[in-house]
């Protein structure tokens, strides 16, 4: 494993979503790179992963969408965000997020315009991830 | 409220519960046991499921079954059309949407709002209980060939009941495949008792001379599950479903991708689950078996995908199970278009016709069907101990002690002891067995079998061997080889 | 002219024949040997054919291997890059034209001109003879993976020079497998004789320490070919070339169906070669195997050939061949695009990881083992008597008296007086047996499967039986029953 | 087998192509559905066509091509007809008669502009020729 580099993560499966292989994987490869992860699991509310992202003082908040539902799932949590005094931080979101094999640039845009900061297609490995998290929060 | 026990429901509990459920969404009003017995009553037999599937039992021939579901009545009806007619189904499906399989109507009902509008699909399925008993309806109306709901609904009882008298005539799920794959908090008592309710009402069409066939779900989480453990979940939903007046039922299993194992792991499943019924009086009850292509995560490129989907079909043939759902070329990315559908099922088709007359005859088959079998044995065995005889608390017990133990599956009330792994030939054996009560000899096998392939790849057994298996299809191999 | 035996040719010999055949087309004359060896010595290994396949029988792996070929060496380039970049090509090929083949270059020119004016390709392979040493150099410089020249040349021995001198080190074909499939009227002597030629030229090659690979041409008409026929055929060739001096063979194989038939097949073939060149003394030679994924009508629709390409890949894989070569999801329709091909590769590769571990060990097998290898036997050794322990004069005297038979050859010097049909589990029988020299024994076996078929079919075993299992896969099954 | 019906065709399969299970079940299908065949097998040139054609005094010349080389091949064939004397004589062509796979119109109109009457894709069943072979002579 990796040193631990300091950066807290909240991590989990939004909405009604039970896929539950892909998070257990990340958590696992998002340990061994230095992140501090907090895994919720899967069927997390937007409510659930702001609470454990401002009880944990996160700098980022990973969300996983597998079944198809995740531009329903997913309005609304920058807003909230904001509200709940994490301007600014860190939003991702991945996994098949759309229903049905859409072309992903239009689905980055509108994931974007809800306010995520990155927006990862299907397949995407965690060195992926794990390499944009580095960037993006000035790790390494 | 009692102990769960395995034991028939009375028309009373039945009926009392009856009235609470089918309230929880204005659509339950509208059904009508007797009128829905008079319109299941006249389908023509070529629209019932159980009929089709035993005739294809009987000729030893594998049926083909897609999986699809939109969210507007109208497009479901072009949707199945199309898999029908273009397709060539033999089978067809309804899958639900997710917010229906989780009791929320309210979000179902604004993923059919937002879906008319946006002419885009927002639901990742067909949301039967906001359509109610007409709008199935018109769906069983206008297919000529059977259909069947399949969901992950832990609590489907208003479900059920609209599917039913809305003319469905197969129904998926069960307790235990519904709930620990599906569900993150739901208790298993909880859902042991809500699918005896869809078990009971089930009996209640076949006793009104309306067979609905019922299949347990078999691939649970769809990853690196070892044969004996869905094969004991089969088991067990099927006693329980027997019990409670269910005549026809099909069990289920995900293919690992060792060709010996699966074909073992098929026909074992037949005889196992035929042997078990008879032995707790239901040898009256008719079973068959479904094979489900490769269940787990699916390579990106489609002209892999379809490598995968052959190789489940050739599974499917050559074991000769009563049928086969498909996969499509579009799995890795998203729900797929009904042409990529399509061709998922023309490409299975070709394969079961070209295999369906050919058998496998392998001395290691025979040794693959003892071990599975003793493994499953061993099981349910335990399950009926801990349960004092009584199957739906050994079910429960066993799942809280991880007897029974479901690999990567999201419930809190799943163990997660058992780790499992393939072998070198890719077969899936166990590397941690957790709690499983297996016997010294079968953790020798296992143990060895992890050996060997430790010694091979030059590594310990360890959670990167995990990781890799999960990703092994994906990235086109069977067996996580470490990188080189 | 002598008559034809199976002897080694003399440098002069070879060199009085050489003279003529360098002049048949003005590219001839840029072929010098001497500094054809010192360009093949400067090859690195990874660009040797013979090197990568004894490399990947050590480790019993399966090779992937396209066909491809365009009449334009810039578009030829191209599309061999991505097949090796791609399609992930183990193995590259050069398919030539069916002009050269004929070797008519003037028609092959035309069709280069044409193709560069219309900018389509309107010749159906690369005229290797046209574009002479220095055209071949710029595939084999350009590229990083072994290539082989694949074509269908009754008289082969200018392009033999002009491929060899051009770098290329593995080539495919044979005196009996590149006419009588190949050709209408030339002698069977006259092949024979022209590829013993080709034949000592390799081994001039192998003796200046240019190893290269030849391939004996296996899958024939692709048309129902029973394993035993082509094995026959697949052997003399081996044994004709070892004693020209050629080291390294691959013997080939087009699949039939049956799973458990085409990989005893798969088996035998690699036994039974070796066995028969050790005991004609060329224990030395290197022996290799390839299977052919399917080689007769292809279904049109794209997702039922991948069923069809995946089945192949299978039996590859369960068999162990050293490679396989890939059909495409346009092979029923026309010459493939890149894109295509590598779909097809893509697809086999999925397959072959998957599968590459895993093994057939059945009951049936050992039977079918026995089973081709004494028809194969029975063939051979009939050879022999006539040709009076000549190998060369034996294949002459068999093929004219049908005792070695072809089905659907176009030759007319090919008998055509045994027909195949498949039996009830689809593996390939003889209906008629002809004047193959079968014992008794294995003639009762070939009726009795044959009255079996035609027992569950309700209909004599006929003509328009054949013509059923012609058609069976492309119309999506493997054994042609008839109309219900 | 059906009744004689009078009408004469010559077959084969053109130029340097040596594809023969088509033609030989082409051949067996035209007998049984009545009409007298003549089949020139694989390698046909077009002379050999011409010559079967006035030979037999045949209704059609059935050209079959499978390799990729059709239109080099068919080129000039119905100028050489006429030019024998065979002026109107039924042309068909069919198999897989281009390289590749190209739009079909396209084909069909290149090969309409050759002078043949008729032209076939790939995977034309038997049933298909002799529909339009009955229609276009006229037979029952
Ligand atoms: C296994 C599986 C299941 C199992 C899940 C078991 C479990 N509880 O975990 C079962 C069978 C229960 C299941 C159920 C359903 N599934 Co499902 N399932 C799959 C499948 C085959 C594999 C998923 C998987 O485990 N992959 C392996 C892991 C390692 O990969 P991963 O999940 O993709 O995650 C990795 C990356 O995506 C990435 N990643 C993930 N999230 C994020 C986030 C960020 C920010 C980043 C950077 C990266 C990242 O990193 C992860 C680790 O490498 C996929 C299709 C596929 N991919 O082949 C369908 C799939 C996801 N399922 C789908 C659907 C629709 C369903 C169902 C609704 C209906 C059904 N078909 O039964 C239900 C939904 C239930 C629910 N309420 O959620 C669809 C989603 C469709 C869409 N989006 O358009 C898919 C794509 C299949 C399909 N083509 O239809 N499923
Ligand atoms: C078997 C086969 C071979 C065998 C042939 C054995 C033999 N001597 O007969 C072998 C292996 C030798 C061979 C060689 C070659 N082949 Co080849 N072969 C095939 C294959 C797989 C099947 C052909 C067949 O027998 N089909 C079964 C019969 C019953 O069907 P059919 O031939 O299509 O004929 C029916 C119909 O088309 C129709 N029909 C045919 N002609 C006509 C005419 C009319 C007027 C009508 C109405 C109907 C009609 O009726 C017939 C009976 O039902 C096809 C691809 C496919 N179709 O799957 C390629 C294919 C025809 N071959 C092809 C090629 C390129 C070659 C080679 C040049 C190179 C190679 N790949 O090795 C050489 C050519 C040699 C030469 N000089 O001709 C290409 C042609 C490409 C193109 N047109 O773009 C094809 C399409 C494969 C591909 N996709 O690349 N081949």
């Amino acid at each position: 494993m990796e040193q631990e580099n300091g950066k807290r993560l909240v991590i989990g499966v939004i909405g009604a979503d039970v896929h539950a292989v892909g998070i257990r994987i990340l958590e696992f490869a998002f340990r061994q790179a230095g992140f501090q992860v907090t895994n919720l699991g899967v069927m997390v509310s937007q409510e659930e992963f702001i609470g454990a992202a401002l009880e944990t003082g996160a700098d980022a908040i990973v969300v996983s969408s597998l079944y198809g539902h995740g531009e329903l799932d997913c309005r609304g949590l920058r807003d909230k965000c904001d509200e709940a005094g994490l301007e600014g931080i860190l939003l991702y979101v991945g996994g098949n997020i759309v229903v049905g094999k859409q072309d992903f640039n239009d689905v980055e845009k509108r994931f974007h315009e809800m306010g995520f900061d990155r927006v990862f297609p299907p397949g995407t490995t965690p060195e992926q991830a794990i390499e944009c998290l580095n960037k993006d929060l000035g790790v390494g | 409220m009692d102990q769960l026990k395995n034991k028939k429901w009375t028309r009373d509990q039945l009926e009392s519960v009856r009235k609470e459920v089918l309230t929880q969404w204005p659509t339950g009003k509208d059904v009508d046991l007797e009128e829905a017995f008079a319109y299941h009553q006249q389908l023509p037999r070529h629209k019932i499921f159980s009929e089709k599937l035993n005739k294809a039992h009987e000729q030893g021939k594998t049926l083909v079954q897609p999986r699809a579901g939109v969210p507007l009545i109208q497009d479901m009806i072009h949707l199945l059309t199309y898999l029908q007619d273009v397709g060539e189904a033999d089978l067809l499906p309804t899958t639900i949407d997710s917010y229906t399989r989780q009791n929320r109507y309210q979000e179902a009902e604004m993923g059919i709002t937002e879906s008319a509008r946006t002419q885009k699909a927002m639901l990742n399925g067909f949301p039967a209980v906001n359509h109610g008993v007409s709008g199935c309806r018109q769906l069983i109306d206008a297919l000529d060939t059977p259909l069947q709901v399949r969901h992950g609904t832990p609590d489907a009882r208003l479900l059920t009941e609209i599917a039913y008298a809305g003319g469905y005539t197969s129904y998926e799920g069960g307790g235990i495949s519904y709930n620990i794959p599906y569900a993150k908090n739901v208790p298993l008592e909880t859902t042991l008792r809500d699918w005896q309710y869809v078990d009971r009402l089930t009996g209640l069409y076949e006793e009104a001379g309306c067979p609905i066939n019922r299949e347990p779900y078999g691939p649970l989480t769809g990853t690196l599950v070892p044969p004996f453990v869905s094969h004991s979940v089969a088991i067990i939903e099927s006693i329980l479903a027997a019990e409670q007046g269910v005549k026809n039922i099909t069990v289920g299993y995900g293919q690992c991708g060792n060709l010996v194992q699966d074909v073992a792991a098929i026909q074992v499943l037949q005889s196992l689950t035929d042997e078990y019924l008879r032995k707790f009086g239901y040898g009256d009850v008719k079973v068959t078996t479904v094979l489900h292509q490769w269940m787990g995560g699916f390579p990106q490129e489609e002209s892999k995908a379809y490598a995968v989907i052959s190789w489940g079909s050739a599974v499917a043939a050559l074991a000769h199970a009563t049928k086969v759902i498909v996969k499509t070329p579009h799995e890795a990315v998203g729900v797929p278009t009904q042409e990529a559908n399509a061709a998922g099922m023309l490409c299975t088709r070709q394969i079961i016709n070209m295999l369906g007359e050919q058998s496998l005859n392998t001395y290691s088959l025979k040794d693959e069907k003892v071990i599975i079998a003793s493994e499953t044995r061993c099981v349910l065995d335990r399950c009926l101990e801990l349960g004092k005889d009584d199957m739906a608390q050994g079910a429960i017990l066993a799942i809280r002690s991880g007897v029974l133990d479901i690999p990567f599956a999201p419930s809190r009330y799943n163990a997660g002891k058992m780790l499992p792994a393939r072998d070198n030939d890719g077969a899936i054996r166990l590397f941690h067995t957790g709690n499983i009560p297996l016997t010294p000899e079968l953790i020798d096998f296992h143990r060895e079998k992890m050996e060997e392939r430790a010694k091979y790849e030059n590594r310990q057994a360890s959670f990167q061997m995990v990781i890799d298996d999960v990703y092994a299809i994906s990235k086109g191999r069977l067996v996580g080889r470490p990188k080189v």
